[in-house]
């Protein structure tokens, strides 16, 4: 078990505990911080898989952008004196369990896959995770969408100002 | 590293989105888990890339991974602005409301 | 293009009806386009325009095969006579009725006619189908804005069952449709389509019960009582003596001669529905308050014997029956009217609280006579004809069928002269104190209709000689086993 | 010739319209003139036919009624002797009932009275249209035209109630016959394609005995119907409730022995056939022994009549039934004379005693009404059988026949023919003899009948005396005219070698015997001055005739009006249009539960998508599995 | 690609108007004449006329299926946007960004309708949806509207993590977006399929079903149609569910029809067309909102459309066409009749037929059309769904079905009918009543729904020429 190995394990094991918490804490603050480990240690795998462009932008837009965000109109919201709502015990129990019956449908179906059990992936390696590779195709290939997803972006921006301005 | 593992860890991360999504009542953490749920996706996709690289062996059509992560980036540039007008329509409900629980979300049924 | 005509008059003038204002304008406006299209069509029966004008055809859907053709054989020419006799008739009989919004009454009515004039004259499944709809619609409307208090359930009901049955054919017809060799909806490539027994058989359900239930045969008949007790008489005149005509028609036209076979398989079946019918609708009949309801279920009875005689497919059953769905028509046209009569004039429609009106309304007294007798298939009234060939038919196809069906002559003069008993005879009663004769309107189109019941059961040869064509026509195709 | 026979049945159909039209613009005497006029042409026009003897074999073809490529039925008149005789009796006797009843009906409003007359004159052009017509069809034409002509007179009164439900059930109950009628029909139909005299008859023998048998039986019940047999005689002494006119024309001459003409029509199928004829005979007698047991104790003078009626007609039918034919049409027209005669003498009565029937209100009307009384006298001889009127020769013709076809049908015909005797002259005591039993206002107002009564009256007791001379036994040295006439059609009664005469002169002997023990019991009994009319013991049970009219009702009427309350209300109500509206409520159910899913939650509605991404995902992987489960199901 | 550029720069245009444009009432009309321009455009691109000859095959290929839909969707937006602007004008002071919006959700049809890569899916849906989002929460003060809105995003966010799911799957059992990449292992796989692909796109046409309003996935419609302010529901039920389909429609045809486990592909359309027919009929059935039935009935619709996704053969494909449009004319014409009613509930019509005989006229069309009777557009549509199924050769069992929910849907249907005529009432318009400009609109509307239903080569041939 060579180190890269242990490595996956540790980030995997974090991932996991990490949105498990984010589901779990109680407190919404709490979540929000857990869900940016989740993303710092996906971040991780994505620099064990050589892809670091993915790997920083990852980092730069959700933990850094998007979680301040969502931190930002958390803080904003004052949920503290929030009228406690009944909780629903079966409710949540149902919850987890459609959930691992997903999970248990998804899980099988990639075991069923025999195609995958061939193929590995070598860590470590590789340069299409490059900014430059990444650059080129985005600027050829992918021109289209990148241009279509100013319109996007546009709609976003018009939409957030419509229902955001107070009127 | 068998792709599988990360098969499984995605679907993994995947599910527990979806758990979380079924079982909070918070609007902005059920908004949460979905980007949780995005974000299985996107480390999917890289591990898929990963394997498209290498997997074809010589002389068969090159098939380039770095599709995959630019549609993980198209992934990024999505959420990014889903959360923008996500966060405003949670906002303009607090706003209305006082309140960010879905299941106050009543009002249309049957 | 006279063919054309007999749809195209009755949809324009009804269309233009619509935007009439005034009440007795409209009235005259549709007595006129009713006689204009009686007219035409007395021109073409009577020779005076060329042959060439009994069928029309224009292309419509190209692309999917199907033709706007209309053509009229010795049956549909009956049938659309009898469409194009009765509407003047009811016009005239509600002369004096005042409409709430006339114009819209008139004008449904006329896109009514003109819907059942496309039944009957199409050749192509999918014109067919249509007007089968089309004459469904305006229907619709005026059994929902004219009537009694439960009007709308009960149009509704009626609406929705008839919809359900026509869909079921609308399958079939899809499904023909990709069995023809050449695509088309024509009823000639339809007849000349062969298919496996299995198929035959399927198609046959779907297209016999829409049939079935538009005609109605038992079980499927419950619509019929409830919407002909709450529409309106004048509406329901159009519906008993004229619509459920197109499921005879339709069946003759439509279901015979493409699925000979099928028919063949499934006729005992059908007569025996069709005898049962027979009996349980007059069996109910004599247990009738409600006028209405008691000319819905004589309808019924008469209908059961009908269809009855379509499966039992032999020259004296099917002649019998095209003859007796002319015959039926005017006579229960005839009912209704003095039903309408008792109703507007009297103000009710239970037979208990009506009595006296021979003393009363003698002349009306006669005419409900004659049609009640019509009603009896006693022989010299034009229904004789009818049932006694088609009782001939249905005896030559099972001795016991027919033994037992005509049990329904003696129920049926059970019922007719209960009815008759009740509202005619016997002392008045508080209804009836002050009854008045029926309006001169009405006693004109109730003496047309009787003077063509005795004159067609006297000597009903027009009707032979007109219907001899299908009549060769279907009986050969029958012929093949 | 054609146009001679073609108006016959058309002047009283003129006559019809012409009063039924004009009816509130005719005087009485106008439509009395119209009626009885047309009538009496049509009755000129057959004596004519008759004496031109224009009898033809073939038919005579006006045009065709019903044609089709396998089935030609023509609206052809057949005259031959048979029907010419019918028609003679027809027109005859019917156009002295009409005379009759311009006098007899003088109390009704001109409207009503010409109404009277049109549905009179409606009748004798089905009568004619019955008997003239050549083939079955326009028979039953004529069949049911006869029977809505009795239905409308028997509720001319229509304001009562009773009356009504008496002719609908004389029409429902001929309409039980016109069924086995209409099956006979169909079978002679689809055996030989045609429904002409000339064609059945000729080819009747190339046909099965056993279809033949079915075919016959089925016509006899269609005359039991019409002739008021058992098992449905009841609604003939109802239709009493009719003008006595009507009564003496309808259901007493005419109408009712329609049955008889059509067996006699018939004959040659019915020879064809033992089985049917034994049955015919058997029916016959029954009902004659049936019916004269309950006229035996009847307090209605029409009733008493009318159940006599059933009784003759019962031996017309022994006539038939035992092979003579001849005979019994032969009884037909003795019968229509007495007892038309019979009827009108009760109307005679009936008139004077201003509407009163029962006859314990009566008696000792012989001096007040000579005229009716010595014409009923003679009708009452007549029917009883005394010795050379008409009534006894023909009656004598049955009961040697049925001598000779069977010795226990011949004393039990003998007996009724006792019984009738003994009710007829039960009758004619109580009503002429004796002291008068009703009120003395009803005293007062007795009188005799004006001419145009007594006129009828008296031109049919001459013909009840006299009419049966035509077929006077050989041993009284009278000759069988009426056999010879009607020979090309009908076959008279062969009693081979066997040697009549000694029976004839035992049977005078016996019949003169008994009437005269008859006539002495019977005044003793009934030519008192009280009669109470109340029985006890078996005598109530003949006067209460048999209950059969209860027993009808229990077993077929109230059951029949249960049966159809059931299916009103279970079956239709409830079941099929429960069923139907039932689907509807259903699915309103259904809505109104499924709606409750969208419960408004996002949380329950992602839930449930969720589960049911899983549930699609096993449904693909597992579908074979999924298949076969449903398979084992259904 | 004419289409795709000028919505986006009328967007863009319609964008600065808020700022040039002070007179609020011609906003509408500028957005009207953008939409013929973007119309005529789209005509242009099909006789092959484009602004630019930039080859976009990877990721689009325009073809005429998809056009011939464009043009479709614009029109009825036109239409949709004559009918409704009044009412669009009263939603709130955010007129042109109203529009803005109403053009970028065009330009994500027009991306959907001609895709050919998974990723110009994804982004056109979300193009198409985030606007939406908006739109439906436009009516700010109004709670419905933000409940409306906040539940669309959700469970729209949810699907959209679903899709990605799916096409990453794909992209691992097929290393590639194009639509019509195929795998290249035939080990492990299900009859020539990766698992992983036929896993992600169940998981894909989940989300499909999802923004199409398909049950099991409907849960969303009936509620966000309610809540959302009646011109966007309109639009929401109209164009953009049946560009949905289109897209719906092209994903099938390629990805489902190539794989030999077409059979247990139709075993799930099925289940899902009996649930949609069954859900949306049977629980309109209880609606006394006409909004909220015509949600419902709109999902009913869906199961209709959803027999062309299930035969996925010609007939299908031109009926899927003529139904988009008969489907949006037929529900544009009842949304904007129904903006003018005071009072949404089946009462609140009741007396409609005398009061505004013209309205009611064109009500009562619109609801035979839905209703499925000859004569009108709804008919034919009808009519090729079935064709479509029944040429499949099997599943008969499925067009009874349906035949039996066409007469189920007749029930609520035909209930806005009763209300109209038969029953007695005073309905209370907005504005007291109605301008001719606006019943005009609808008469054409009305028109046109006569006019295909009496020939529907009108259209249809257009697919071939």
């Amino acid at each position: 078990m060579d180190i890269t190995t242990i490595v996956f394990w540790l980030l995997s094991a974090l991932t996991l505990f990490g949105a498990i918490m984010v589901v779990s804490r109680k407190n919404p603050i709490f979540s929000v911080l857990w869900l940016i480990v989740v993303f710092f240690a996906i971040s991780g795998h994505y620099i064990l898989l050589n892809a670091q462009f993915i790997a920083v932008v990852n980092i730069i837009v959700y933990a850094g952008a998007i979680m301040v965000l969502f931190l930002f109109v958390l803080m904003m919201m004052n949920l503290n004196n929030l009228p406690a709502t009944n909780k629903n015990i079966w409710m949540k129990f149902i919850g987890v369990i459609s959930g691992g019956l997903l999970l248990c449908v998804l899980v099988s179906t990639s075991k069923s896959a025999a195609d995958m059990n061939l193929k590995s992936i070598v860590l470590k390696e590789g340069n299409i995770g490059l900014i430059e590779n990444l650059g080129k195709i985005l600027f050829t290939k992918y021109a289209v969408p990148f241009e279509i997803s100013s319109i996007l972006f546009l709609s976003a921006m018009v939409g957030a100002v419509v229902i955001g301005k107070k009127d | 590293m068998p792709v599988s593992y990360y098969i499984i860890l995605a679907a993994t991360l995947f599910c527990i989105g979806v758990v979380g999504v079924l079982t909070r009542r918070n609007a902005i953490i059920i908004f949460m888990c979905v980007e949780l749920m995005l974000n299985a996706v996107n480390l999917l996709l890289v591990a898929f890339s990963k394997m498209q690289n290498i997997a074809h062996p010589p002389g068969s059509v090159v098939i380039n991974g770095s599709d995959a992560q630019i549609f993980v980036f198209f992934i990024m540039v999505v959420a990014a602005a889903e959360v923008s007008v996500g966060l405003a329509i949670i906002v303009m409900m607090y706003r209305n409301v006082h309140s960010i629980d879905v299941n106050f979300l009543n009002r249309l049924k049957n | 293009m006279i063919a054309l005509l007999l749809i195209l008059i009755p949809v324009v003038t009804g269309v233009v009806a619509f935007f009439m204002k005034e009440r007795k304008m409209v009235r005259n406006w549709s007595i006129f386009s009713s006689l204009l299209t009686l007219l035409c069509l007395l021109a073409l029966l009577a020779n005076l325009a060329p042959a060439s004008n009994a069928s029309y055809h224009a292309a419509w859907l190209p692309f999917m095969g199907s033709q706007f053709s209309l053509e009229m054989t010795g049956l549909v020419k009956m049938l659309v006579l009898l469409n194009a006799l009765i509407y003047p008739i009811v016009f005239v009989a509600t002369f004096q009725r005042t409409f709430d919004q006339p114009a819209r009454y008139y004008g449904l009515m006329l896109l009514m006619q003109a819907g059942m004039m496309g039944v009957f004259l199409s050749t192509d499944a999918l014109v067919f189908y249509f007007f089968w709809e089309l004459a469904l619609v305006p229907a619709y409307f005026l059994c929902s804005q004219w009537g009694n208090e439960k009007r709308i359930q009960a149009t509704f009901k009626f609406f929705v069952y008839t919809f359900l049955g026509s869909l079921l054919m609308l399958i079939g017809i899809i499904i023909m449709h990709g069995k023809t060799p050449d695509h088309s909806f024509s009823l000639q490539s339809f007849i000349h389509t062969t298919l496996t027994a299995k198929e035959e058989n399927f198609l046959f359900w779907l297209f016999f019960l829409a049939f079935a239930i538009k005609m109605p045969l038992f079980p499927f008949h419950t619509w019929q009582p409830f919407a002909y007790e709450q529409s309106d008489t004048s509406v329901t005149i159009i519906l008993s003596s004229v619509m459920v005509k197109m499921g005879l028609f339709a069946a003759l036209r439509w279901l015979l001669p493409v699925f000979p076979h099928a028919a063949h398989t499934y006729s005992h079946l059908i007569i025996i529905l069709g005898v049962i019918g027979l009996l349980y609708a007059s069996i109910i009949a004599s247990r009738q308050n409600d006028l209405k309801r008691l000319i819905a279920y004589a309808s019924i009875a008469h209908i059961g014997l009908m269809c009855a005689s379509i499966f039992v497919a032999n020259e004296s059953s099917i002649q019998g029956l095209m003859v007796q769905m002319f015959n039926h028509g005017i006579i229960v046209a005839g009912l209704w009217i003095t039903a309408e009569v008792i109703e507007t004039q009297y103000g009710t429609r239970k037979i208990s609280e009506l009595g006296g009106l021979a003393q009363k309304a003698p002349v009306l007294a006669l005419l409900l006579m004659v049609m009640a007798l019509g009603n009896i298939a006693l022989p010299l009234t034009s229904a004789f004809i009818g049932e006694f060939l088609m009782f001939n038919g249905l005896f030559q196809y099972n001795m016991i069928i027919a033994a037992v069906a005509l049990i329904s002559i003696i129920l049926s003069a059970i019922y007719t002269f209960n009815m008759v008993q009740n509202i005619y005879y016997g002392n008045t009663l508080p209804a009836t104190e002050n009854a008045q004769e029926a309006n001169r309107y009405a006693r004109f189109s109730l003496i047309v209709l009787s003077l063509l019941v005795l004159f067609l059961g006297f000597y009903p040869h027009p009707l032979f000689q007109l219907t001899n064509d299908s009549l060769q026509a279907i009986v050969s195709k029958i012929n093949l086993f | 010739m054609n146009t001679i026979i073609f108006c016959i049945p058309l002047l009283p159909f003129l006559g019809f319209l012409l009063t039924g039209i004009f009816r509130n613009y005719l005087s009485r005497q106008l439509c009395g003139i119209i009626a009885s006029g047309t009538i009496f042409i049509s009755f000129l026009l057959v004596l004519y036919v008759f004496f031109n003897h224009a009898y033809s074999p073939e038919a005579i073809t006006y045009f065709d009624f019903i044609s089709n490529p396998l089935l030609r039925i023509s609206f052809a008149f057949q005259v031959d002797q048979l029907s010419t005789l019918f028609m003679l009796i027809i027109t005859g006797v019917g156009f002295l009932i009409h005379v009759y009843s311009t006098a007899y009906m003088h109390e009704e409003t001109p409207a009503h009275y010409a109404r009277f007359f049109s549905y009179l004159n409606l009748f004798v052009f089905s009568m004619l249209l019955l008997v003239l017509g050549a083939n079955y069809v326009i028979m039953f034409v004529g069949w049911e035209g006869v029977g809505i002509c009795s239905y409308l007179l028997i509720g001319y009164w229509f304001k009562n109630n009773q009356y009504n439900y008496a002719a609908r059930k004389a029409f429902v109950m001929n309409r039980i016959g016109d069924v086995g009628f209409l099956l006979a029909i169909f079978w002679i139909i689809s055996k030989f394609g045609s429904a002409d005299y000339s064609v059945v008859f000729s080819n009747a023998t190339t046909i099965d005995t056993a279809e033949i048998t079915g075919i016959t039986i089925l016509l006899f019940v269609g005359a039991i119907g019409k002739s008021a047999q058992i098992p449905l005689y009841t609604w003939l002494p109802d239709a009493m409730a009719g003008p006595t006119p009507v009564s003496a024309l309808i259901h007493a001459a005419t109408m009712v022995t329609a049955g008889i003409y059509m067996v006699a029509r018939s004959n040659v199928l019915y020879s064809l056939s033992p089985v049917s004829m034994g049955i015919v005979a058997i029916i016959g007698l029954a009902t004659a022994l049936l019916a004269a047991s309950i006229a035996l104790f009847q307090n209605d003078i029409k009733k008493v009549l009318a159940y006599s009626t059933v009784s003759q007609l019962g031996f017309m039918f022994i006539a038939l039934g035992v092979g003579a034919y001849t005979t019994g049409v032969f009884h037909v027209m003795t019968h229509a004379f007495f007892k038309a005669l019979l009827f009108l003498g009760a109307g005679s009565v009936i008139h004077a005693m201003g509407g009163e029937q029962d006859i314990t209100k009566m008696g000792g009307l012989r001096k007040k009404t000579p005229i009716t009384y010595w014409t009923f006298l003679i009708a009452v001889l007549a029917i009883s059988g005394f010795p050379f009127t008409s009534g006894f020769i023909s009656k004598d013709e049955i009961i040697i026949a049925a001598y000779s076809y069977s010795k226990p049908i011949f004393w039990l015909t003998s007996f009724a023919a006792v019984l009738t005797s003994f009710y007829m002259f039960r009758l004619l005591m109580l009503v002429f003899f004796g002291s008068f039993r009703g009120t003395p206002d009803q005293e007062k107002h007795l009188h005799e009948s004006p001419a145009a009564m007594t006129i009828p009256l008296i031109i049919l007791a001459v013909l009840s005396a006299l009419g049966g001379f035509i077929q006077l036994p050989h041993v009284f040295g009278g000759h069988d005219y009426l056999n010879e006439f009607l020979a090309p059609v009908v076959p008279a009664f062969s009693h081979g070698t066997e040697d009549i005469a000694m029976r004839e002169y035992y049977l005078l002997g016996a019949t003169i015997i008994g009437l005269l023990i008859v006539f002495v019991l019977t005044r003793k009994w009934y030519a008192v001055s009280t009669f109470e009319g109340k029985y006890s013991g078996f005598k109530n049970v003949l006067a209460h005739k048999w209950y059969i009219d209860e027993l009808y009702d229990g077993l077929i009427v109230n059951p029949f009006t249960n049966f159809a309350g059931f299916l009103k209300s279970k079956i239709e109500n409830s079941g099929i249009d429960g069923l139907v509206n039932g689907i509807g409520r259903f699915i309103r159910y259904l809505s109104r539960q499924v709606r409750l899913v969208q419960s408004g939650l996002v949380g329950n509605y992602i839930l449930i998508m969720v589960l049911s991404i899983t549930v699609l995902f096993l449904v693909f992987w597992n579908q074979d599995v999924l298949m076969g489960f449903l398979q084992k199901i259904f | 690609m004419n289409a795709i550029i000028l919505s986006a720069a009328w967007g863009i245009i319609l964008m600065f108007c808020s700022v040039l444009v002070k007179n609020q009432k011609s906003i509408g009309y500028i957005a009207a004449f953008g939409l013929l321009v973007l119309l005529l455009g789209n005509i242009a691109d099909t006789y092959g006329m484009q602004i630019t000859h930039y080859n976009v095959y990877p990721m689009l290929s325009v073809n005429r299926f998809g056009l011939l839909f464009n043009s479709i969707g614009i029109g009825s937006t036109l239409l949709f946007v004559l009918a409704s602007i009044t009412e669009i004008r009263k939603t709130g002071k955010y007129q042109p960004e109203f529009y803005t919006l109403l053009f970028f959700v065009l330009c994500g049809i027009a991306i959907i309708t001609s895709f050919n890569n998974l990723l110009m899916l994804f982004l056109g849906i979300e193009i198409m949806s985030i606007p939406l989002y908006i739109l439906t929460g436009s009516d700010k003060k109004n709670l419905k509207s933000n409940e409306a809105s906040l539940k669309y995003f959700l469970m729209g966010a949810f699907f959209t993590g679903v899709m990605l799911m799916g096409i990453a799957l794909i992209y691992g059992g097929t290393g590639s977006f194009n639509l019509a990449a195929s795998s290249h292992s035939v080990v492990g796989t299900y009859n020539g399929i990766s698992f992983l692909e036929i896993t992600g796109l169940l998981l894909l046409i989940c989300a499909m079903a999802f923004k199409s309003s398909v049950a099991p996935f409907h849960f969303w419609a009936p509620d966000i149609y309610d809540g959302a302010p009646t011109p966007v529901t309109s639009f929401m039920a109209t164009i953009v569910k049946v560009a949905t389909f289109i897209a719906f429609f092209k994903l099938c045809e390629v990805r489902v029809t190539d794989t030999m486990a077409a059979v247990n592909w139709k075993m799930i359309f099925s289940i899902m067309i009996v649930a949609t027919l069954f859900i949306g009929n049977i629980t309109a059935i209880f609606q006394q909102s006409v909004k909220r039935m015509l949600a419902y009935s709109s999902i009913a619709q869906a199961g209709f459309m959803m027999y062309a996704i299930f035969s996925l053969n010609d007939v299908a494909k031109e009926g899927l066409l003529y139904y988009s449009l008969a489907y949006s004319l037929a529900t544009i014409g009842l949304f904007a009749a129904m903006s003018k009613m005071k009072d949404y509930t089946f009462e609140g019509y009741n007396g409609l037929g005398k009061k505004e005989p013209a309205l009611a006229a064109v009500n009562a069309v619109f609801i035979l059309s839905l209703g499925g009777i000859p004569l009108t557009a709804g008919f034919f549509a009808k009519y090729y769904m079935l064709a479509a199924v029944l040429k499949t050769g099997s599943y008969t069992w499925l067009v009874i079905v349906g035949v039996v929910f066409a007469a189920i849907s007749l029930y609520y249907y035909f209930k806005l009918l009763q209300s109209m005529y038969f029953k007695p009432g005073d309905p209370e318009l907005v504005d007291g009543s109605v301008s001719p400009f606006f019943k005009n609109i609808l008469i054409v509307l009305a028109v046109l729904v006569v006019l295909f239903g009496a020939f529907p080569q009108l259209l249809l041939n257009w697919f071939y020429f």
